[in-house]
């Protein structure tokens, strides 16, 4: 299963009501607003590196880029993947789910 | 891949309707088939040939009307949804068409992943 | 897992589920949600509903929203088990978080724990989600 | 008072404009004054003459005319905002205007209180 | 000042955002899903009562009434005002400031 | 406070704050804000921009939605300055709490903590928010 997570974990639960319930071993693509949760030096980061130790976390870089974000800011652990490899996931992971 | 698109937001204020289109674009570009771009909630806003975004901006709507005409999309907007929210066949842009609910759950039948695009 | 590859002529029968996170009435999403499970009883699918997150406000019982001349939908939810849905569940921690127990909700809806819902959301075809 | 109001959403899919609109309401009983009535962002859907909700919940839009005609309410689209997601003058409702973002500003240095209603 | 806060404590940050920055004294009105955050028995509740000893909070009854909520559920030292009085306190407070 | 009884010949001017607390790009919010205090900055008041909690991200360094097909409006930030614009806030916790510095930001704005930030908030006439 693919979870697509699309909301700043500052602002909103999403990401956090994603990683309550997500198996252990499923995928958790960060997209959108999102991408700000795979941010190094954040009060976040500890449990991001933790999160990314059970669960196979990506991040889409368009959107961190759009962001003025790039892959050095990003936390070890974290995939950085473009849209052909997400529309890839979609594909490879079974069903997708979204935490809106 | 046979893909149902669901876009819950309307055009400009979330990027929900951006990220759909994207998505659809690239999956589209790789061969894969997409059944049905279903306009849901706020996301029938998409389907307004009222808009006219600034000339530096993009224009979302047309932007959906071109890739629905270069790819044979059945762009659905939700009647229901719409008559709440002003979008009629009045104001229905190219390519867009509005139609009852069940072709969104006729959509997650046939495609093999439905993908939901939200706030 | 998703039935990809079947050209047999049974009707496809999947796996739906539709996920409630959000409260109702400061948001119209809980009220779309309703009219979209109740079209889909049509189309003779596996239907699952799922309240958590303060999606479980949604089937809290006395809502009064004539109060504020906002549309009442509440009183709905008791007819999807006459539209043939009966997989309606409510997640156990988010009610706790929020104080409310099976004696506040307006159906009674099969409680379930977080770590089983989570495995249910992964055994679906088709999630969707608003 | 003197009263500004913002509003920042449209229709249905945010309580923001219902809140905005019990507001307006009360304070306009209790004898208050409302000067004008800025819809910007989504806010400018609230504008369009083609919204039909169903029978049994309120018409959002229709209350907005209503209540600017019962009290001579300046009900102000923004014209850009409004641009952008296809309100214009061909689908603006009755007692609605579209005007410049201006108008918001100068209502905040006219009013006692400018009140924001948004998600 | 008047504070406004109208989304749900569990979803969103709002209500947290304006309780770090609302200096002790000034005014809340939690109104729309915000009303939640005014419940008894909730993982809230605990950090509500005592914010409501440093800021004088309010809460809107319509939207309580609207969400199935009565005036006994409410923690102590929550205040229900109805549209009235929430006019009202936009009048006495001085400038409103919307969390959004 | 504001100048409610003010009916003197002179032009009013109040204290207006722009408070900016979202994310730019997966919300329009920031641009049409920006879009606002340009215009206001025509009306010759006492003009506050303030940057918090998420905000702080729309002046980070860098950024590039064009890889989006979205517009790119954070340039426009530079022209405050020349619109007459100089009281632009940001919050010391908030750009603390996401790994942000100084050297991150697309203009030279003024770093406030967080206390600081809620006093202005309160001496301010009309907060515009969104």
């Amino acid at each position: 299963m693919l979870h697509l997570v699309n909301k700043s974990p500052f602002e909103r639960n999403t990401l956090e009501a994603c990683l309550k319930r997500a198996p252990k071993g499923s995928s958790i693509l960060l997209y959108e607003d999102a991408v700000y949760a795979a941010l190094q030096g954040t009060t976040l980061s500890a449990a991001m590196t933790q999160a990314a130790k059970t669960h196979d976390i990506y991040v889409l870089t368009p959107d961190l880029t759009a962001r003025g974000l790039d892959g050095a800011s990003i936390l070890e652990g974290v995939r950085p993947v473009d849209y052909d490899r997400f529309v890839d996931l979609t594909a490879d992971k079974g069903t997708v789910q979204s935490w809106l | 891949m046979k893909y149902a698109i669901l876009v819950n937001e309307g055009p400009f204020n979330h990027q929900a309707s951006d990220s759909a289109y994207q998505f659809c674009k690239h999956a589209l570009q790789k061969g894969h088939e997409v059944l049905r771009v279903f306009f849901y909630y706020d996301g029938v806003l998409n389907g307004t040939k009222h808009s006219a975004p600034q000339a530096d901006d993009r224009n979302i709507v047309k932007r959906w009307s071109q890739l629905g005409k270069d790819y044979h999309l059945d762009l659905a907007v939700c009647v229901a949804a719409g008559l709440r929210r002003g979008i009629t066949e009045e104001v229905v842009a190219p390519g867009f068409r509005i139609t009852g609910l069940g072709q969104l759950v006729e959509a997650g039948i046939d495609a093999d992943r439905t993908i939901v695009f939200g706030d | 897992m998703s039935a990809e590859s079947d050209n047999s002529a049974e009707p496809k029968v999947k796996r739906f589920m539709y996920v409630n996170r959000k409260a109702p009435h400061g948001t119209v999403y809980a009220l779309e949600v309703l009219e979209m499970v109740l079209i889909s009883a049509m189309f003779e699918q596996d239907v699952h509903i799922a309240f958590l997150d303060d999606g479980v406000f949604q089937v809290k019982k006395g809502q009064n929203p004539a109060v504020l001349e906002m549309k009442d939908f509440s009183k709905t939810y008791r007819a999807l088990e006459g539209y043939g849905i009966e997989k309606v569940f409510i997640e156990k921690e988010s009610m706790e978080e929020r104080g409310l127990s099976a004696d506040d909700l307006i159906i009674p809806v099969e409680v379930i724990g977080r770590e089983e819902l989570g495995a249910l959301m992964e055994s679906m075809d088709v999630v969707l989600s608003a």
